[in-house]
Order: C-alpha cells, then structure tokens, then sequence
C-alpha cells in the first residue's frame, strides 16, 4: 500500500530550525561519516528523506534522532549545506513536540514568544504565591527560609517540591510511554521478549549518568561541558529536594555546602560556556540557535547565580534582607525551568535520551535475532 | 612493369593491435614476400614518428609501393596516403589492411588472429601490386549553400555564412521562421528569454539581402557532388499551386531539428485521458499565455514534473534527452513564482545538471522547497485519478528509491518532459541528400570526435538536434562549426575529387550502350560519331556498378580494377 | 583439430563495412574464418569474382550490401540483388551446396547483426566440410 | 506609444547592481509610466499586480534585474488578469548581457532602454565593425587549440599556435581511449598534431606564453614569450641519447607523476614538435650557471644542444585572438579525507589514465604502486612498476570536490562518463578484479552515452549509488567507507586501488591572462562567454573568442564543434570585418537605434 507524500511537514519544521533539509541531494556521506550511524539505525539521512517527503508516521515512528549527539562532522562535509546537524536537533525538538500530548510543547516550539510568555507568568505566579504565603505565615516580615520570618518554611517547601517533582515525573513517564509506544510498541513485525526488556534496564540509568555514547564523539569537550551541567544540576537537585532541611540548616554542613557550590560552579561555567559558544558560532554545533536553547540556558544560568548570591549573602555577609529578594527571583527562575522546560521543552531530553538507548539496544538484539545482520563488506552483485 | 619495391608498415596501434595480434610474427611472415623491400612495425603509425617514417623509407629505398597493416581505411586511408605523397609517391600507391577493427578487436584468440592478420596483409601486398598511380581532379566550388530548416541551427548557420559574403538559399517546410525554439517562453539555466534570441536572429535573417528565404518550402531532389549540387525546391504557395526552382549549391546544412515524442504512447501516464495531464511543450503554452492553473480554471496547489518520457527506457527510446531535466528544474522555478503557494514535486531518474551554471541552478530549485522523487530508470510511475476525499485532482504511484517506498504523490497539475525523436519524415531527408541514420533514425557524424559536424557524404553537413539530442548553446556551437567548415572550403575556391572513377577503353568498348542507362548518376555518355560509350570523371561515384556489367569488361573501375580484386583473393586465401 | 573454413566476404564500403568496423568498436566477438575484401559497393562484384574465391579454396563466400533503399549510390545493391539468384542456380551445377555463398543486407549501425551472420555462416559451411574445388582442380590440371 | 511599466527585481542574494540609479534612469524614459523596485525575491501579489497595471493603463510590462526571468510567470499572470496581451512582458536581464554588476552600470541602462523599447538587446549592440588582419592568434594547444588552428588555416589564413608546454596535444594526447567509442584517442589526435606540424599556414610556438597584449580588436599587437628550448628543433630526431646519459631525474608531469623524466626530455614519443627540451629548473647546467653537468651537450650526435641559449619575446600582430588554455585538475590533497597524497594506492583520474596507456609508465598495466628504493636519490618512494602486483578490486569515486558547495559547487561533466570507461578497463585488464564505482546522479547525456553505461553495468562493474565519504586504511588494504542509497545500506569495501574522479578547474594562468586580455570570467574562473544561448564562444571583447573547458567542462565531441565554430566566426570578421569591444558602444548609440529598430518575430 502506497504511503502519501505530504511536502508540507517541510514547513512545518522550519520553525522547528530545519530550515536547509531541502538542499540535500543523498550523496550518503553524512550517514558514512557519523560516528554513531552503524546498521540498522543509518543516521541522518534515513530520517532527512522521510522529513522531505513528509512521511509523518515514519518520523514518529523512529528514535533515531536520539541516537545523534550534534558533534557536526556531518554537517562540515555535506556538499549541499542541508545542515544535516541542525536538521537531527530539530527533529528532536519537533518529537519532543509529538510525545506531548498536551499540545503544550507543540505550542512552546512553534512560536518562542508563548513559551517566554509563559515562563512569565509561572515565575510571577511563583513570585506573587511566596509573597502573599510569606505574609501570611511569615508573621509580616520577609524571612530567609527556615528560622524565624521564612517565606516558606523548608518542610513546605519540601513538600512543595516532592509534589512538583513527582508531578514532572508522571508527564515525563507518559511522554516516554507515548515514545516507547510509537517507536516499538504498535510496532507489529519486531518482537522483544520481556526478559530483554528487564536484563537491559540497567542501560537507563547508566546512560542517563553517564552520557556515554557522547563521549564517543571524537572532540571530548562538548561531552565534558555537558555533563558538568547534568551533574551539577542532578546534584543541586538531590540537595534541594532531598536534603532540603540539611542544606539549608543554620549550621554549616560542609559536606553539603562543597557539593553546593562545586555544582554552582559546574552550572554556571557550562551555561556561560555554552553561550559564549552559541554567540561566537565557531564550532558546528553551536552555529545554529534555536530561541527555546536561549531560554534553556538563561534560566539555568539565571537559577544558577541567583542560588549562589542568597546563599552568599546570607551565610557569608549576612545580608537577610538581600538574601530574602535572591532567593525570591531564585526561585523565580527555578520553577519554570522545572514547571515549564522539564516536560514542554528542551530539558525533557533528559528522559527520552537513555530511553532511545535503551530501545536502541532492544531493537538492534530483537532485529538479530530475527533477520541475521546482511555482512557489511559483502558486495552487492547489482547487474544479473 | 618496373621492378616492385613495397614497403609493409604494421601499427601496434598502442595495445589495441599488439595485445591481441603478435606484430612481429606478422613482420617476419610478409618480410619474405617477393617484392617486399622493407617491413618495419611501430607502435603508432598515425602519429608524427610513424609517417616520417614511411616518407623516410620511400625515399632511402626507392619504395614504389606502401602496404600500411593498421586500423580500418575509413579511419587513415587519407592520412597514410598524404604520407606517400610527403615521401614522393602517388598516393594511390598505398593500400591499407584492416587489422584493428576486423581483426584483433574482434578475435580474442591470439593465433587465429595473427593468422587473419598475415592473411589480410598478404592480401594487401597482392592487391597493391597491381596498383597505378592516379591523379585527382579538381572541380569549381560553388559558394553557395542550401539550409534545410529555420529553426535556431538553420538561422544560425545561414547567418555565419551569409555575414561572410556568400550566398545562402534558407529552406523551411512551414510558414514561420523558429523551430521548436518558437515554442518555449524561456531557456534553462539561467530564465533567458527564448523569444529574443530568435527575434534578433529572424530579424537579421530577413534584413540580410543575401539569404534566400523559402518558406513552406521542401527539397525536391538533389543532384551533383560537393561543390557542384543541383537542389531542386517545391514551394507551395498562399493559393495552394506549387512551384518548382532549381538553385545552385556547393553544400548542404541539413538542420531539420527533432520532433518531441507523443506522451500519449505511455498509457499509465493517462495523457489524453485525465484533464490536467499536460506535455512540457503544452506547459509552454500555458506559460506564454499567463494562464498556469488547471483546466477548470484552479491555481495548482500540488504540481508534479516527470522525467524521462520516453526516453532512457528499453520500450520506446533507451538514449537520455538530454535536455529535460533543465527544462524540469526551469518549470519548477516558473510553478513556483506563478503560484508561491504551490507544492512542486520533481519525480525524476539521475539529474542531468551537467553544464556550465546548471548544477547552482539545481541548489536554487532545492532551496524553493521543490520535492525531488527518484524513480529505478524503467519503473512505470502511474498517474490515477484522486479519491473524493483526497485533496488534490491525481496521484501518482511509484516506487520511490531514496526512501525505499512505494509512494503516492498529489498532483492537481502533471507535466511529462517529453523526450526528443527523430522526425517521422528523417528517412526521406536522409535519402535525399544521401546520408545515413543511426538506428535512433538520427543523422550519423562521419566521425563524433575527428568531425562532428560532417557526415560520410562530402558537402553535406549536420547541425542541431537531428544529429542527436542537445541544447541551445550546444546546437549554435555546431551550427557555426559547420559554417565554418564551409567558409574554409570556399575560401580554398576549388574542390579536389577523388581521383577513383570509372573509365571506359574506347577499343574494346562495343557500343552496346547498357551501360548508360544502367549509371544512377548518368555519368556516361554514348559519343555518336565514335560509337563508344565515354565516362564523365567529376560526375562518377565510383560505385563500380558499370565496370561488373559491361559484357566486354570494357570499363576499368579506377584503383578498383579486376586484377587488383583478383589478387587480394587470392592473397587472402593463400 | 576440427576443420576452420576460410570464407572470403566482399563488404560494401559505405554500409556493411562501416557495420563490421562498428562491430570491433563495440568489441563484439566472432569466429575469425572470414576474410573481408572492401568494395565501394555490392554492385561492383562480379560473379566471377565468387567463383574465383571459391577455386582459389575459400569454402564460403559471403556478399554483404546495405539495406535496399539505402545504398550510397541509391541502387547499386538492387543489382546485386539481380546477379545473386542467377549466380546461385550456376552454383548448384558445380555442386556447390546452397549455404557456401550468401548475401546479406547490413547498414552501417548493425555491428551486432554482422557478427551474427559470420558466426551462423560459419558454422554451417564448417558443417559442410572443405569444399576441395582447388585441389581437385589442381589434379585435374596436372593429369590433363 | 505603448505605456510601459518598469518593475525591478533581484533573484541573486549576491548580486551588486545599482538598482536605484537604474530605477531612476528608467523614471525619464519617456514611455515608462511606472517604475517600482520589488526588492530581494519579491512574493508578487497577482491581484494586487493586475489592480496596478489596470489602473495604470499599461500596454508593456518591462522586467528588469539580474535574473528576472524568475519572476515572469507571476508578472504574465497578472498582465493576462488585467487584459492585457500576455507576450507584452519583456525581460530586461542584466547578467545574461554581462551587466551584472555596478561598474557596467551604463550597459544596464541599456539593456533597459531596448526592453522598453521592445527589442532584443544583442540586436542594438552591435559595435561597429572593424578591419581584421588576417592573422590569428591560438592560445593553448590541446585538442581545441589544435581543431581551431586547422580549421583556420585549412581556409589559406596565418596561424600563431602558442602552447605553454613542450608539445601540442594537452590532456587528450595523456589519454589511452575515449568514451563511448572506446577508440584510441591518439588515433584521433596524433594526425591533427602532425597536420599542424606539417601545414605552412600555422606557425607553432612551444615553450611560449603570452605576455602582453595591445591594440583594438582586428589589429591587436601581441608579445610571446618564447621560453629557451635550449634544443635545436630543426636537427633534433629525438634519438634519445642525450636523456640516457642526463643525470637529473624528476617527476614527469605528462605521466601525472607516476614515472620519473630526465631535466632534458621529450614529454611523450609521439609529441609535436618532436624534439627534446630542457627543463631549466631540474637542469642543473642552468641552475648553476653552467659551471656544472652539461654531458649531454657532448652526447648528442647532431650537436643540437645549446644550453646557454636564452628566452626570447616576439612581437606579432594579428587580428583575432582564440583562447583555448583548457583546464586542470583541483588538487586532491584538499580533499583530505579521500586520503590522496596519504595513502599511495589513491591516485587521481589522470594517473590512472597515464596507467592505462599503452605508450604510459606501466605499458598499460594496472598496477598497485610498491615502495622502491631510488638509487639516484638514495631515498624510498612508491613506484608504479610495470611488475608490481595488480589490485584484486578497485573503486572509483565520482564527484571528488566536484557539486561540493565546500570546494566546486559545479559539475565536472566528464567524470562520470571517463569513470564508466575505467570500469570497462578494469574488467578487461583484470578480468578477476572486482570494481566498485560511486556516484552521486550517473550524468551520461550524450550520444550513445546511455548504451555505454548499460554495457559498463552488464560487464559486472558494481555502480553503488552514494558518494564515499572515506577512505581509510586498515590492515593494508585501503577500506571505501560510504552508505549505499539504493540499497540503503552503509558499505565498507576493501580495495587495492582507489581512483578519484578529481573536479576540473580553470588552468593555470586563466586568470592573468583574463586580467591580461580584459576578458571577464565567471565566479568559477571559467571565461565568460558573451551569451550564453546566443554566443557561446564569443566574448564581450571583439576579436577574443574563448572554446573548450577554458570556457567551462565538457567533452571532447562538444570541445571540437566549439573550436569550429570560432573558426567560422574569425573566418568571417577576415572575409567582412570583425566585432569591436562591446563597451565602445555608448548608452545614447543604443538608446537611438533601439528607437528606429524594426524587428520580425516570425
């Protein structure tokens, strides 16, 4: 049965960023030269050609945009200057899209103006609801978390944040459901045993830590940039939500604190390495910049110093009432990058990352053992 | 008869006689031959080395006699005869033995082809025994030159000639002046306007007093050789009635152009079936007229190109057109800026984009979004009519080979790039000016590369697409180059003939005259007072028709005469 | 060794020649039995060029022309086509069986078509065995 | 009069045109009612267009800009809604004209003036004719060069043939066969080279440049630098001796480096004119000063050899000039990751056409090259020995640096059509060898093109469609790393031997010589022709015409119809006088004679 050609996904993803997909040829060399395209996922081209001709069902149905970690040799060599690079990142930013349901995220990436709106209005809503909750409980004076006048004392912060955390989670779990079910689930002709699903669920974790099929890439410091980020902000993260009360205990844990600012470090050098990056647009990956990769990195960036400026003036200077206003626009950057980026936009690639690989690993053993591999060195007789 | 001196030359021709053919077994083999005074081999006799050679040798060794075993006559007959000519000897004292073409291109096996070869050169040695020394002729030339065709390459071509100061009598079969250039709005690569081009040339055409113009006019018959033709055109008339007029020329520019395949012949393409399945020239029209939309009157939101209509395919025509996929990427770019909104997809086998600015031209249309769908070269796209509910008025089904699909495409317009043919009417053309076609039906080139623009009859030539399918840049090229050709025959003023002709020995010739009618050319003529039959040399072919029937083998076929035939058989039987 | 037949052809300049050079562009193989003597044209051989051939120990002899219609001289091949029958029915007086002598039409395009022909005539005149005209003539020569 | 609307457009982001001067220029033409500047790739409203030209009464609309065909369609469109007559849209198109720039600005104006006008600009900008000396000059002596200079000199008028190197031929004389004949190109070329040699009318001057140039079209004075052969070529019989005994050996460029040659050489035996030369760079005679070597001064039987013999400058005059320099190839080193220059086995096209021929290095074997030892030079290289071990498979790798936006964005045109050829020689040559070839589109366009590729494809040649992206070495063998569309599969091929369909480029010296002859060139650095449909091998320079690859690729069938068709046009401007320089015609000249000019158009 004939699939139809619909050639206006094409604009579609323009605003997605894919603006130069239709300049390729299919000469093959960026699936030649990628370092992580190996059968029977060849990446880019396969998903290029089904975004050219609109298959939709096809793109959905495929977590091989996942697979590519940007290191853009693709892009250097394409003779047509298709951005085979920037064409792989904005079909995640458009599955991102189609994994959320809501709508919301579809919305976010089409126009950029509704996200910052957004972000907007969730940080004045966080800002206007520690206001009127400090007032209220704080006994009329603005105070620094525990301890006497607190906006928000820490175990309702707490429970606060294990709510909004658990929240994330579920949006997070149904998209990847959604991901798992569109890439493998409705798929017919591929069988994966359970055992293979539960002997290679040790792979999540592993590559949610680790980033490890990055570092694969020839150039180490992207790698390196962008697991300083991850980890500094998993480990201010733990702090925040899980050692709350301890981190913010009048009495200084040193332990605590160290991780404190080694992640405050990690944070604001990779965002700050980043954009320097994203301006100067010398390596390729960095040449094209989509406006919701600025807000990402703005808000961390934002979080990031805000977090470090309370925490200094309240413990080194003991400037209370600074302290009271950085921890205010703290948490103003802090919950829309939670609320908003986690599950719409570009942070929700923490999840489906390992989840790819994961899937990857299951598909490429369930094909094996189904149809052996076609050895790649055996030539094919094309003329009888 | 003097004492025979033949010098035998054999070529290695670089590998392509040596590897299959042992040159030196033959050397020795015809060294021992009776009248042989030298025999050398080299590894290219054509060259500069090779023929001072035979000059040197024919002087140092008094040779009377050459004997050149190397590739086919057609190839360097005149070539190796302007040798012995450098060396002092008539040409018509050489003779070539075909080695390379008919022999060790053709027979893989070492021994029997080196044993063909020494039979061929033997026979070679024989026959050249008997040759004589001939002198050419020369005759007039005319400088006037018949044009058939008033397309780009007729106008072109008469332009060159007549600006030189000579005069040109241009024939064109219909009322008007353009071609199939006349048809199209604009060229590819680069959106020129086809219109100006073809107004300035019919322009300079008609204000040049020295072309000719005849209109509605066709070549009734040619007479004569290079230099001296008789044309004969038929003119038909606004009234109908239809005159006849002889003019005199010294060659012949055949330019009749190509005829563009009938897309109705592919029946899953539905031309003349479904509506809004229209040809690239029919697209054309639609483009000069300003009305790009479908046939109730709709601006296409989806537009579909197909390549290859006809052509690179093993059911009608298997050679490329060469000129489609520019012409395609050119109504992708003219959908596009007619209706911004439109959709183009570009449904094609490999993209010809091969000439100067054509591949940037190729980027452009990617850039304007156009959708490029491959196709395996004989896979049958079929174009079928669309559901109600589909958004479009067709689809067309193919297996798409960048994607590995079998895909449906929407089209509300389809456009077939039609490929190019030979006229229906090619053959009579051909036979009238006496050259051959390809079996294409289009004109063959005496040779692609050493004379492209000329054809195994001399003063006949070729120019355009009736050689073969090409563009314009291409087609003026050739048009000039045969221009050119003639201005160099002209600027020499006279014509050497060949000097092979036919010639009757009055004694033993008994006027029994069955010769004179049984001449197609009527190159002889019966002398009343001596009762014999006499040969017009400028007017004999050669074809040697005459000297087999004379009952009393009273006409000697020059440098083709009986004891010269009767000792190549036997030299290649020996 | 089986027997090689040695077959004489007379080529057309103009179309069979041309077709036979065509064929060793296009490097298209056939058995190296004939040797080819060039004419201008297929009206230019005489019958007693064939039988010539034929006494000087070819076992085959084969007549190539262009196609009717095409010829360069517009009708020299009819009047091949005219002297071959007669030929021929002289032919079978002397014995010699029907597939020795041939014509055939080639144009300058058929490289293929001409191989086939030198293949097929070939075979069948190797079928036919020697034709031993020459030597019986030699020993009618010397007995006389 | 006809009421005439002026819309000004821009198709190319890179186009320097004074659109404004050009607008206002055409506001006081007196029939233009309208003029309007649409900007960088207008979205042209039809409706909206249509109101306008109604309203405005127009009868003509004139489409100006560098490429406004571009926008035709819309604005017939619309002109057909107005009820207007649809073919009234004239196009005014500077880059076909060569006014795509802001230095030719007055040529612009022109080209407006006769769209307005209704006529076609070529027909008004006719320069006026001039007297031509008969006398030619023919720059460059490959297979172009050589037609040209016959054809010319066929016609009883003076030839100067001036070649850079030390023999005519150029490339084709390196090549063994020539598609899709497959008949040998020395076959071909070798007659043409000796005619030249032979013909009284063409004066030959090897070893020669041109290098300065003045006058007006038809009397043009030219100074050649003729280079010291440092080898009388009247007595010179090439018998060989003086290289045996020359000590000096250095990589032969007529052999694309493959073999070695001698400071004092022949480039190949069959070249015209047939004599040795020095090579004043390897010779160490000359190098020093000529207080070292010279042995083969003693050597050589006829005493031809004069090394002290000094370069000298002719001056002459003729009346048209024919460029045809040809092309070479893009250095495959740039393309780093085919690994050319890294790994010995990646040779480019034209060595492996040196290796091919049966007059080459190898005697037309294929073979891997091996390292060996050179005594001279005490030192290890890789040589290609007629002994060494032939590859057990090949690959051919079209489009090197050719339709690449990174190096050429153009295409070489050839390469397909010589890569299929070596295919069929690689199965005929090494009948067990596998050989694989990739391409990106198989351009094969020409007559009997098509049919090769299918015979090609029938011998078993695997033709994988997808341009390899690498060539690495592992474990000895080079390995073709690339992804196979059609199949779409990632393919990695072990072969002995890799061949590079290498792009072409503007030979060397192109562009002094442009600078040199005022004779503009395209941004490729290919020449310009005049027009691109119309006059192909004209330039806007009167009495320059350009033919061949110098003009852009092609092939040797489209090269020789090219050399021909110059002949006729230098023929003619002898017989009746030539064409000046496009520029001598003044914007009021046109203006006025596009006014009175009557055209027919059927």
């Amino acid at each position: 049965m004939a699939i139809r050609v619909n050639p206006k996904l094409i604009d579609e993803l323009e605003t997605y960023g894919a603006a130069d997909v239709q300049n390729c040829y299919h000469c093959g060399n960026c699936s030649a030269t990628c370092p992580f395209s190996k059968e029977p996922f060849v990446i880019p081209r396969r998903s290029m050609r089904n975004l050219q001709m609109g298959l939709e069902e096809k793109l959905k149905g495929t977590f091989e945009p996942w697979l590519c970690y940007y290191c853009g040799e693709c892009s250097q060599q394409c003779p047509r200057g298709a951005e085979p690079g920037e064409t792989m990142m904005s079909l995640r930013r458009w599955l991102t899209s189609r994994y959320d349901l809501t709508g919301i995220s579809r919305l976010f990436y089409r126009s950029w103006k509704a996200e910052l709106a957004a972000l907007i209005l969730v940080s004045l809503v966080t800002m206007v609801a520690f206001l009127v909750m400090g007032f209220s409980l704080g006994h009329g004076s603005l105070g620094v978390y525990a301890g006497a006048g607190a906006l928000f004392p820490d175990h309702l912060v707490h429970i606060l944040d294990l709510a909004l955390a658990g929240l994330l989670a579920a949006v997070l779990l149904t998209n990847s459901i959604r991901m798992w079910w569109l890439t493998t689930g409705r798929n017919r002709n591929l069988h994966i045993s359970l055992w293979s699903y539960v002997k290679n669920v040790f792979l999540l974790p592993y590559h949610f830590l680790s980033q490890a099929r990055y570092s694969q890439c020839e150039k180490k410091l992207p790698w390196l940039t962008h697991l300083a980020i991850f980890l500094s902000w998993v480990t201010m993260e733990v702090l925040v939500i899980l050692l709350l009360e301890r981190f913010h205990s009048p009495e200084t844990v040193w332990a605590a604190h160290v991780f404190g600012y080694l992640a405050t470090i990690g944070l604001l050098g990779g965002t700050i390495y980043a954009m320097v990056g994203r301006v100067r647009k010398r390596e390729t990956h960095y040449k094209h910049t989509h406006p919701t990769d600025w807000m990402f990195l703005i808000l961390i960036a934002g979080a990031a110093f805000t977090g470090i400026v309370q925490h200094a003036s309240y413990r080194w200077l003991g400037l209370d009432s600074v302290a009271n206003i950085a921890y205010l626009i703290h948490m103003m950057f802090v919950v829309p990058l939670l609320a908003v980026q986690i599950p719409f936009s570009k942070l929700s690639h923490l999840a489906y990352r390992p989840l790819a690989m994961y899937l990857a690993t299951l598909h490429t053993d369930a094909l094996a053992a189904q149809e052996p591999a076609v050895a790649q060195t055996e030539p094919v007789r094309l003329a009888a | 008869m003097e004492e025979l001196k033949i010098g035998v030359f054999i070529c290695n021709c670089g590998s392509n006689i040596a590897h299959h053919v042992d040159v030196d077994a033959v050397r020795e083999a015809v060294e021992a031959k009776p009248g042989v005074a030298i025999a050398r081999s080299y590894k290219y006799m054509c060259s500069n080395p090779g023929q001072d050679m035979i000059a040197r040798d024919i002087r140092e060794h008094q040779l009377n006699r050459v004997v050149v075993a190397a590739c086919s006559p057609r190839m360097h007959e005149k070539t190796f005869r302007n040798a012995c000519r450098n060396g002092g000897l008539n040409p018509y004292l050489c003779e070539m033995a075909n080695i390379r073409e008919q022999c060790s291109w053709v027979h893989s096996d070492q021994l029997a082809a080196t044993e063909k070869a020494k039979a061929l050169t033997n026979a070679a040695i024989n026959r050249v025994r008997y040759h004589e020394p001939l002198e050419s002729l020369t005759a007039e030339m005319c400088p006037a030159t018949l044009v058939i065709g008033g397309g780009i390459a007729g106008l072109t071509a008469a332009l060159e000639l007549a600006d030189a100061a000579h005069q040109v009598y241009l024939v064109e079969r219909t009322a008007t002046l353009g071609g199939n250039l006349a048809r199209v709005d604009l060229t590819a690569p680069h959106l020129d306007s086809a219109r100006d081009l073809l107004t300035e040339r019919i322009t300079r055409v008609r204000a040049n007093s020295r072309i000719t113009l005849m209109l509605n006019s066709e070549l009734q018959s040619l007479a004569g050789y290079v230099g001296n033709y008789a044309a004969i055109i038929r003119t038909k008339n606004g009234s109908g009635e239809v005159q006849e007029r002889k003019v005199d020329v010294g060659n012949v520019v055949v330019a009749t152009g190509y005829q563009e395949f009938d897309a109705g012949r592919i029946t899953h393409y539905g031309h003349g079936k479904l509506p809004n399945v229209v040809t690239s020239f029919e697209f054309e029209q639609m483009l000069r007229k300003g009305r790009i939309e479908t046939r109730h009157g709709k601006l296409p939101q989806y537009a579909a190109i197909i390549h290859c209509v006809g052509s690179r395919n093993k059911e009608f025509h298997p050679y490329c057109s060469r000129v489609c996929c520019m012409t395609a990427l050119k109504y992708a770019h003219e959908l596009k800026s007619a209706n911004p909104a439109c959709y183009v997809s570009d449904i094609y086998v490999d993209m010809h984009a091969f000439g100067k600015g054509h591949e940037d031209f190729y980027k452009t249309t990617s850039e304007v979004k156009t959708l490029f769908l491959m196709f395996e070269k004989n896979e049958r796209p079929v174009v079928r009519k669309a559901g109600p509910n589909d958004d479009c008025e067709m689809l067309i089904e193919v297996n798409e080979t960048l994607s590995r699909e079998r895909i449906e495409i929407p089209a509300d317009l389809i456009i077939l790039m039609v490929g190019m043919e030979a006229r229906a009417d090619s053959g009579e053309v051909a036979r009238l000016v006496n050259i051959s076609q390809d079996k294409e039906g289009w004109f063959m080139e005496s040779h692609p590369k050493l004379d492209p623009v000329a054809t195994t009859t001399d003063g006949i030539y070729i120019a355009g697409t009736c050689a073969a399918p090409k563009d314009i840049p291409d087609t003026v090229a050739q048009a000039r180059a045969a221009a050119a050709r003639i201005l160099g025959k002209i600027a020499k003023g006279k014509i050497e003939i060949d000097g092979v002709f036919a010639e009757v020995n009055e004694d033993r010739c008994s006027g029994c005259r069955m010769c004179n009618e049984l001449c197609p050319y009527s190159a002889i003529e019966f002398n009343d007072e001596t009762r014999r039959s006499h040969v017009i040399p400028a007017a004999c072919k050669a074809c040697g028709a005459c000297v087999a029937a004379c009952p009393s083998g009273a006409i000697k076929g020059r440098h083709f005469t009986v004891e010269q035939l009767h000792a190549q058989i036997d030299g290649v039987l020996a | 060794m089986s027997f090689e037949p040695k077959i004489v052809g007379f080529l057309c300049n103009w179309c069979s020649y041309t077709g036979a050079d065509l064929a060793g562009t296009s490097r298209i193989q056939y058995p190296p039995n004939i040797r080819v003597i060039r004419v201008m044209c297929s009206a230019r051989i005489e019958p007693d060029f064939v039988l010539r051939a034929l006494a000087s120990g070819a076992d085959g002899v084969l007549i190539c022309g262009c196609h009717p219609g095409d010829c360069h001289y517009s009708e020299g091949n009819y009047k091949a086509m005219r002297r071959y029958p007669l030929l021929k029915r002289m032919l079978k007086d002397y014995g010699v069986d029907n597939d020795r002598v041939r014509l055939e039409w080639v144009s300058a395009s058929e490289g293929q078509r001409f191989a086939d022909i030198v293949t097929d005539m070939t075979e069948r005149v190797r079928a036919l065995g020697p034709l031993r005209i020459k030597t019986d003539l030699q020993t009618d020569m010397v007995e006389r | 009069m006809a009421r005439v609307g002026v819309f000004i457009g821009q198709f190319h982001s890179d186009s320097r045109i004074a659109f404004d001067s050009l607008a206002s220029y055409a506001a006081n033409l007196r029939a233009v009612e309208k003029v309007r500047l649409l900007g960088l790739r207008p979205k042209v409203d039809v409706k909206s267009l249509a109101e306008e030209i109604r309203r405005e009464r127009l009868d003509r609309i004139v489409l100006a800009g560098d490429s406004p065909g571009y926008f035709k369609p819309a604005f017939t469109r619309a002109l057909e809604l107005a009820g207007g007559d649809p073919s009234e849209v004239r196009l005014a198109s500077f880059r076909e004209h060569g006014a795509g720039s802001v230095e030719v600005t007055d040529r612009a104006k022109a080209v407006l003036a006769c769209a307005v006008h209704g006529v076609p600009y070529p027909l008004v900008a006719v320069p006026k004719p001039t007297v031509v000396h008969p006398a030619t000059l023919v720059v460059g002596g490959g297979v172009a060069g050589i037609q040209t200079a016959l054809e010319i000199a066929d016609a009883g008028k003076q030839v100067y043939l001036v070649e850079r190197t030390g023999t005519i031929g150029g490339h084709m004389a390196m090549f063994d066969k020539t598609f899709p004949t497959l008949d040998c190109a020395a076959c071909i070329l070798t007659p043409k080279m000796v005619a030249v040699h032979d013909h009284e009318m063409i004066e030959l001057l090897t070893n020669s440049e041109v290098i300065s140039v003045s006058g007006t079209p038809g009397a043009f004075k030219v100074k050649v630098r003729k280079r010291a052969r440092r080898v009388d070529l009247s007595s010179c019989v090439a018998c060989n001796a003086c290289t045996e005994i020359c000590p000096i050996s250095v990589w032969s460029e007529f052999d694309s480096q493959l073999t070695h040659r001698k400071a004092i050489y022949i480039p190949f035996p069959q070249a015209v004119p047939n004599a040795y030369l020095v090579d004043p760079e390897a010779c160490a005679w000359v190098q020093s000063g000529g207080t070292r070597c010279g042995v083969c001064v003693k050597k050589c039987p006829k005493e031809c050899i004069n090394l002290g013999e000094q370069d000298q400058t002719v001056e002459i005059e003729v009346g048209n000039i024919v460029l045809t320099t040809g092309y070479d190839m893009l250095d495959a080193a740039k393309v780093e990751r085919y690994g050319y220059g890294k790994y010995p086995n990646v040779l480019t096209s034209l060595e492996f056409e040196r290796m091919t021929n049966a007059s080459g290095p190898t005697g037309g074997k294929i073979v891997t090259k091996t390292k060996q030892k050179n005594r001279r030079l005490k030192v290890e290289e890789w040589v290609a020995d007629p002994k060494g071990p032939p590859p057990r498979s090949v690959a051919i790798i079209h489009c090197v640096g050719s339709r690449d936006t990174n190096y050429n964005p153009y295409c070489s045109r050839v390469c397909c059509m010589y890569s299929l050829k070596f295919a069929h020689l690689v199965r005929e040559k090494l009948p067990g060898a596998a050989c694989y070839e990739f391409y990106i589109d198989m351009r094969a366009f020409g007559k009997g093109y098509e049919e090769f590729m299918e015979r090609i494809k029938a011998e078993g040649a695997h033709v994988v469609r997808g341009r390899t992206a690498q060539v690495i070495e592992a474990d000895g063998a080079l390995v073709v790393k690339g992804e196979d569309i059609v199949q779409d599969r990632l393919v990695q091929y072990p072969v002995d031997l890799v061949i590079l369909a290498v792009g072409l480029v503007p030979a060397t010296g192109t562009a002094e010589l442009a600078k040199l002859l005022g004779v503009p060139r395209d941004p490729d650095g290919f020449f310009s022709e005049l027009n691109y449909n119309g006059d192909p091998t004209y330039t806007e320079r009167g009495g320059i015409y350009v033919a061949g690859m110098c003009q852009g690729p092609k092939d040797i069938p489209d090269t020789v119809a090219q050399a021909s068709a110059v002949a006729a046009g230098v023929l003619r401007s002898i017989s009746t006088g030539g064409m000046g320089n496009l520029d001598s015609l003044t914007l009021s000249d046109i203006e006025e004679r596009a006014a009175k000019m009557q055209v027919s158009e059927r």
